[in-house]
């Protein structure tokens, strides 16, 4: 018997280990590889939450095989009786203590880092993003510098970044894992939070509070560049003229649908307060259509012909007249023109997919 | 069984006498029947949540109804089957623990069962009405009170109905408890699950009204235009929050404490030994109810509390831990130097060890606030709550009914099916939930209807779909268990397993109608043991035989909570048309009525008479 | 017992109620005074911060009469009640004190 | 359980005297431990929307102190008056006893009625309802519960007067008069909090 139960043992040893070696995910998604502030500090309190769980769990796991094993009824003695014991003041009081040791070693640290994390002291002297949530994306107003992007969320690496997050409907949470962790976006409130990216990136960050049915569609990055890169970044971004047209035909036209088409009341380009659907500017150079699709002319296609079929209930659905094939296409191609700036997801590295 | 069930029934009669019945012990069964109905429904919408996760992008089910299912899933496992199945062992065990006749408020007890019953229904009844809730079990505002159709309004009116039941059915214990504990059981003779019991209602008394608080001003503002949740009106979503947690977390104790009072019984049985620092234990217990008090509010790590509130919430929350860690010392402790016996019972309680200490592990590093920011609404903590609830609960629901079974139904459950059912179970379970700790770090948060492509979450969350199925096999196992005992199983003598403890072991299988014929006398912990040890085969009576005073049956718990389930569509529907008034209105006629006939006709009860007592085997 | 006993006990028992029913009025007569003080002392104008912190401790006071004397949680078996609804006031102060400290606006 | 009833064949202490009667008493106790919490989660909810007035009246625009110094009276002496009923229904006087009652009743419906005058003051005069904002929606919803529970308790009352009246006083029913008293006064408690917490803060800050 012990024969294929030592086997089956190491095949699922094996496996295993194989799933959590590669269990580290996704590059750019995963907390477990932490590359920013916030997720760095969680790190360590899970790695030291771990050792200390993994040390209990090993203790009981090991009294519990003794005590199953050894103190079996054993054949013949059925009848058998063992002594009542009704307790023992010393072992209570041990396994009562310990516990206690243990919850403090993991309480101090862990109070240390809150306050580390809720630190707003260099708030002012940083840059500040307004962040809102909406119903499946995200919107960016760079305070002070007349920026609003969505989507996307550029930043320095090696600097704080503050996020003042709210939210316009129901309530969201910011989450980049490998950044930092989450933080929510409430109606009625303003949260401050900051992040801080180590290396230059494409980052995923993903809702994690449920709003709706497209909950699981509310997707969006952080793209982290040199300061260099991102100085620039502002200034083209600064500098973008929405009435500017654009040089093919197709484009124009595209440019003209739009504006006959009543985009314009939800969508603005270049620096508008108009925040009812994602700000366009820059489109070009998006990571993605509508958050997740991949950004290629014929899912922008795709998303402007029958967006529910993308994003079940997001609030663009119904709210303008129906265009054809021909006319997103033509949408979409200007759109796809859209390009503001030189820095984009290529020069943090690239969308890793 | 009792004088009544010596002549055949005819179905009609049988259905009269469950829907009239005030005895605790056919009222314990009916939540269990009731429970594990519900657990069934709410294992099939769990399957169908697997069933959709089992590749990237999968269009098994729509959006929508993903948001549905997963709100009803977790509504239905907490308030319809973990908590009615754990009131029904409650029902059906502690008053013959501590040597009673029955509970202090049967009528009461009855009612409880109704409204639960029938706000499950209630609730289940939105799939086919226009959709079900589709806010998450935790119902956040302003997502649920923006949630357009009748679902939210179906959660609202059903968790109302079945949370005032279990809030009678808490007092009702609580009562029976301190005034009906018979001779010599003092309270530290109580036996562990009466204790855990006592806690728990304590628990359900505390809690839910603020439950009940919650849900009326959700009900308010989609019911009838108040501004609670409203912030264009000066309304904070933030209060519902508080309010549900400040329920929510003691309810995770409520679902747990009765586990660990199973648990308390079943192991000192096979191990023939006495459970370990008894009185430590029963202090833990308080203390993890105390302390549960304090914690609610790291379910709101990630609200923007501040850091002091954070700080204050996750000390609080990591304590637990202790009183917690008492608790699974003693159990190692008392199966330490016992003869342990391993039988379907006994394994599912090895089974919870280890599982359930997992489960506890995770709670208190999600507890670290901190790393909480990272944790919070992923399937960090879905696996977290899984390992508690499955591993904890569930397997102590499943261990209760191996244990009881025979005190129940009259026959010992098959050995052989028990443990395929365990083995399958057990290995799903780890299959399905192991594995999620490391999609949620992997970055898969919860409530997500589909995960992308080229995430590197498809391999794990395929792994979990499979052990579902596993999961799936073994309460399929269980149920044929069930169908064949029921047919062709033996009739269990009273104490069947050999080594019971408690009294409830001292008297016949199923138990008679009036319990004792004559209260038994106690003498200490384990008070069947103890008589057993002296040679006796029987607890001393501490009467003489003698007329039993019994409770009059009724249909008004059922009529009543007939009408309050009326009345709630009328609550539902007025808010498209009006004249449904009239039928909230004729609900509230009903229930209103009934009770009024309760309160205005004296009922005495009757008696069952000494020679007929006499005539009645032991 | 013969009749003659009984209606001792009877007049003994009789007594004491009249003096209980003496310490009700009583207390009655305290909870008038301290509802009088409050109502003055807020519409006299007084300084917020002295007046908040009064009229609740002459709540609290108030409530204890109630609890004590009128609702009997003095007397001998009640003990298990009186832990019981010290478990829901704390409960209850908890709860408020969280709501008015942690919640926004 | 409690066998001494030689020293009362009668209801010196209705809490104790039948099993019913203990199981009522306790049962009516641990309920007010939930209400306890219950309530609290409603003030709890009124203290964190009071400000939410959302360009409405405000609580100091609207209270008055007359108004509450009157009901507030009058729900103190009907406790009161219900501890001078169970003083007569202990002396076995079940007249008295059910006049006391009567009168309790009688204070009860006065409360009331100048409540419902408050509401419907409010509502006229400074258009402040129950949708208003979140602070008339706290407002009311508390205030209106603790109503609620007048009305309930009036209900109780007239039911046990009404059912009694002809039966006189037994071990029967004495414990079901008592329970109610401890209710009574239960409402009580939370109207002090009410005038306290409510009116009188919100005429001060
Ligand atoms: C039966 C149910 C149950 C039980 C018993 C528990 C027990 C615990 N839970 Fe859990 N929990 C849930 C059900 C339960 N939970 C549910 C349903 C949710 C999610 C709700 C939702 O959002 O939908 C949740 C969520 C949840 C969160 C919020 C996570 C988030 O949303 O971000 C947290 C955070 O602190 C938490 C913590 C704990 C802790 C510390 C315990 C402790 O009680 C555990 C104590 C036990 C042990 C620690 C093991 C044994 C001890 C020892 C062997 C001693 C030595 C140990 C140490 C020194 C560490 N739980
Ligand atoms: C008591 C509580 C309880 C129990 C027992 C379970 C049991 C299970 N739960 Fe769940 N679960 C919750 C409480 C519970 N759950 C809660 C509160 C949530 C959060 C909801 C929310 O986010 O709002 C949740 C969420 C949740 C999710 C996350 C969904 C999401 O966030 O998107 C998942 C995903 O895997 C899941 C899976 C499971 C599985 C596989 C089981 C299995 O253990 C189930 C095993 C049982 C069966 C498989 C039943 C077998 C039935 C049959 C074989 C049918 C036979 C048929 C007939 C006889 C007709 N649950
Ligand atoms: C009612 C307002 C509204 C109108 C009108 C509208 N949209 Fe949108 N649009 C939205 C919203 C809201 C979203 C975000 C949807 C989501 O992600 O949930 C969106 C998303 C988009 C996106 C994806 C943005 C991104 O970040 O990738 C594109 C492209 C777009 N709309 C194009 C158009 C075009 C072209 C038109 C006109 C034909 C149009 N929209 C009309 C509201 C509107
Ligand atoms: Cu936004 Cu989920
Ligand atoms: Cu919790």
């Amino acid at each position: 018997m012990s024969h294929w139960m030592g086997k089956l043992k190491t095949l699922l040893m094996l496996s295993f280990t194989a799933i959590v070696l590669s269990a580290c995910g996704k590059e750019n998604l995963t907390a477990l590889d932490p590359k920013g502030y916030g997720a760095e500090k969680s790190m360590d309190i899970m790695i030291l939450s771990i050792v200390i769980m993994t040390a209990v769990f090993i203790i009981v796991a090991i009294i519990f095989t003794i005590a199953v094993v050894r103190f079996r009824e054993k054949k013949g003695r059925e009848d058998y009786i063992p002594k009542q014991v009704e307790g023992n003041h010393t072992l209570e009081i041990v396994w009562t203590a310990i516990p206690i040791v243990l919850v403090f070693v993991l309480a101090i640290p862990t109070i240390i880092t809150i306050f580390d994390l809720a630190d707003t002291a260099e708030a002012e002297s940083s840059i500040k993003v307004e962040v809102t949530g909406n119903q499946y994306w995200w919107h960016f107003d760079y305070k002070g510098e007349e920026i609003q992007t969505s989507q996307d969320l550029y930043v320095p690496v090696g600097k704080k970044v503050y996020l003042d997050i709210q939210s316009s409907d129901v309530i969201h949470s910011f989450w980049v894992p490998t950044i930092s962790g989450k933080m929510d976006a409430n109606p009625e409130n303003v949260n401050t939070m900051f992040i801080e990216a180590y290396e230059e990136g494409v980052y995923w960050g993903k809702c994690a509070e449920l709003c709706g049915p497209s909950h699981s569609l509310m997707d969006f990055k952080v793209v982290a560049v040199s300061q260099d890169e991102f100085d620039q970044w502002v200034e083209d971004m600064k500098n973008v003229n929405p009435e500017e047209k654009p040089q093919d035909a197709v484009a124009s036209e595209g440019q003209d649908l739009f504006e006959a088409n009543n985009c314009m009341a939800c969508h603005a380009i270049g620096s508008s307060p108009v925040a009812v659907g994602p700000n366009l500017t820059n489109y070009a150079n998006r990571t993605a259509v509508a958050g997740i699709l991949e950004p290629t002319k014929e899912n922008l296609v795709d998303w402007i012909m029958d967006p529910e079929s993308i994003k079940p209930g997001n609030k663009m659905t119904g709210n303008y007249p129906e265009v054809s094939r021909d006319e997103a296409e033509k949408i979409a191609e200007y759109l796809m023109q859209l390009d503001h700036s030189d820095v984009n997801p290529e020069s943090a590295g690239g969308i890793i997919d | 069984m009792s004088i009544a069930s010596t002549q055949k029934k005819g179905f009609g009669a049988i259905l009269w006498d469950y829907l009239t019945t005030v005895d605790h012990k056919k009222i314990g069964n009916m939540y269990l029947a009731a429970g594990a109905f519900f657990f069934l429904l709410g294992g099939i919408e769990a399957l169908i949540i697997r069933i959709q996760l089992i590749k990237p992008e999968n269009d098994f089910i729509s959006a929508g109804l993903y948001n549905e299912m997963i709100t009803m899933h977790g509504t239905t496992m907490i308030f319809f089957a973990a908590t009615p199945m754990l009131l029904g062992f409650m029902n059906g065990v502690m008053p013959l623990q501590i040597g009673a006749r029955d509970v202090a408020f049967p009528f009461l007890n009855s009612l409880g069962f109704w409204l639960f019953l029938l706000g499950g229904i209630l609730m289940n009844l939105s799939w086919f009405f226009g959709g079900a809730p589709d806010a998450g079990w935790t119902g956040y505002t302003p997502l649920s009170t923006s949630s357009p159709g009748h679902g939210l309004d179906y959660y609202v009116m059903g968790l109302q109905l079945s949370g005032a039941g279990t809030l009678m059915g808490g007092i009702n214990f609580l009562v029976t408890i301190v005034t009906m504990r018979g001779p010599g059981m003092t309270y530290m003779r109580m036996p562990l699950f009466t204790w855990t019991t006592f806690v728990t209602s304590i628990l359900i008394l505390f809690a839910f009204p603020a439950l009940t608080v919650g849900l009326f001003l959700l009900q308010f503002d989609r019911m009838f235009g108040s501004a609670f949740f409203d912030v264009a009106l000066g309304g904070n979503s933030v209060i519902w929050q508080h309010l549900f947690w400040i329920f929510g977390h003691p309810e995770v104790y409520i679902l747990i404490l009765p586990a660990f009072g199973i648990f308390s019984e079943i192991i000192p049985t096979f191990s023939k030994k006495r459970l370990f620092g008894y009185s430590s234990m029963v202090f833990a217990t308080f203390l993890i109810a105390f302390l549960g008090f304090m914690v609610w509010a790291h379910h709101m790590f990630t609200v923007g509390l501040g850091p002091v509130a954070n700080s204050i919430f996750a000390v609080g929350t990591m304590a637990i831990a202790v009183p917690t860690g008492i608790k699974i010392f003693n159990w190692l402790a008392t199966m330490w130097g016992g003869s342990i016996k391993i039988n379907s019972a006994m394994l599912w309680a090895l089974g919870f060890i280890p599982s359930f200490t997992i489960g506890g592990m995770t709670g208190v590093m999600l507890g670290a606030s901190t790393a909480d920011f990272q944790y919070h609404d992923t399937y960090f903590v879905i696996a977290h709550f899984h390992y508690v609830i499955v591993g904890g609960v569930v397997f102590g629901i499943l261990a209760g009914l191996h244990y009881w079974w025979p005190k129940f139904f009259g026959k010992v459950l098959n050995e052989t099916m028990g443990k395929i059912a365990f083995w399958l179970f057990f290995i799903g379970f780890h299959l399905t939930f192991f594995i999620q700790h490391f999609l949620g770090l992997m970055g898969m948060p919860r409530r997500y209807w589909v995960f992308l492509e080229n995430q590197g979450l498809d391999t794990g969350n395929l792994i979990s779909t499979i052990g579902a199925f596993f999961m799936a096999a073994g309460s399929i196992v269980f149920i044929i268990n069930i169908i064949y005992t029921t047919a062709k199983g033996e009739k269990a003598a009273n104490d069947p397993w050999g080594t019971g403890r408690t009294l409830e072991w001292a008297i016949s299988s199923p138990a008679p109608e009036y319990n004792f014929k004559q209260l038994p006398l106690v003498r200490g912990l384990d008070p069947y043991w103890i008589e057993k040890m002296d040679g006796n085969t029987k607890m001393t009576p501490a009467e003489p035989l003698d007329d039993i005073h019994m409770p009059n049956g009724s249909i008004l718990p059922v009529i009543i909570s007939i009408g309050f389930f009326i009345a709630s569509f009328g609550f539902i529907y007025q808010v498209d048309n009006k004249s449904w008034l009239i039928v909230l209105f004729a609900g509230m006629v009903i229930a209103i009525g009934s009770m009024l006939i309760r309160s205005l006709k004296d009922d005495h009860g009757h008696h069952i008479h000494k020679e007929d007592l006499e005539k009645e085997a032991d | 017992m013969t009749g003659a006993n009984i209606n001792k006990i009877n007049s003994f028992k009789k007594q004491k109620q009249k003096e209980e029913m003496k310490h009700q009025v009583i207390t009655f007569a305290l909870m008038i005074i301290f509802t009088l003080v409050a109502f003055i002392a807020v519409g006299a104008g007084m300084n917020k911060t002295y007046v908040i912190p009064l009229i609740l401790i002459l709540a609290l006071v108030q409530v204890g009469f109630q609890f004590y004397y009128f609702m009997h949680m003095k007397d001998k078996g009640h003990e298990v009640i009186s832990s019981l609804i010290y478990g829901g006031i704390w409960i209850a102060a908890v709860t408020v004190l969280t709501f008015t400290t942690i919640i926004w606006w | 359980m409690s066998h001494d009833h030689s020293l009362s064949p009668e209801i010196h202490d209705p809490a104790k005297a039948t099993h019913e009667g203990k199981h009522k008493y306790l049962g009516l106790w641990f309920f007010l431990g939930g209400e306890t919490v219950l309530f609290a989660s409603f003030f709890a909810t009124y203290l964190a929307l009071r400000n939410s007035t959302a360009g409405g009246p405000s609580s100091q625009e609207l209270f008055g102190l007359e108004l509450v110094f009157v009901m507030t009276i009058l729900l103190l002496t009907s406790s009161l008056t219900s501890v001078y009923a169970i003083y007569h229904m202990k002396n076995h006087d079940f007249k008295k006893m059910q006049l006391w009652f009567g009168i309790t009743a009688l204070l009860g419906l006065g409360f009331l009625g100048f409540e419902i005058y408050e509401f419907t003051h409010y509502i006229t005069d400074y258009s402040f309802t129950f949708r208003s904002s979140a602070f008339g929606s706290a407002f009311y919803t508390l205030v209106g519960f603790h109503g609620g529970h007048v009305v309930f308790g009036l209900s109780w009352l007239t039911a046990l007067m009404v059912r009694n009246a002809k039966r006189g006083l037994s071990l029967y029913n004495a414990p079901k008069y008592n329970t109610f008293a401890i209710y009574w006064h239960f409402i009580d408690v939370v109207w002090v909090f009410i005038f306290t917490v409510v009116y009188l803060m919100g005429m001060v800050s």
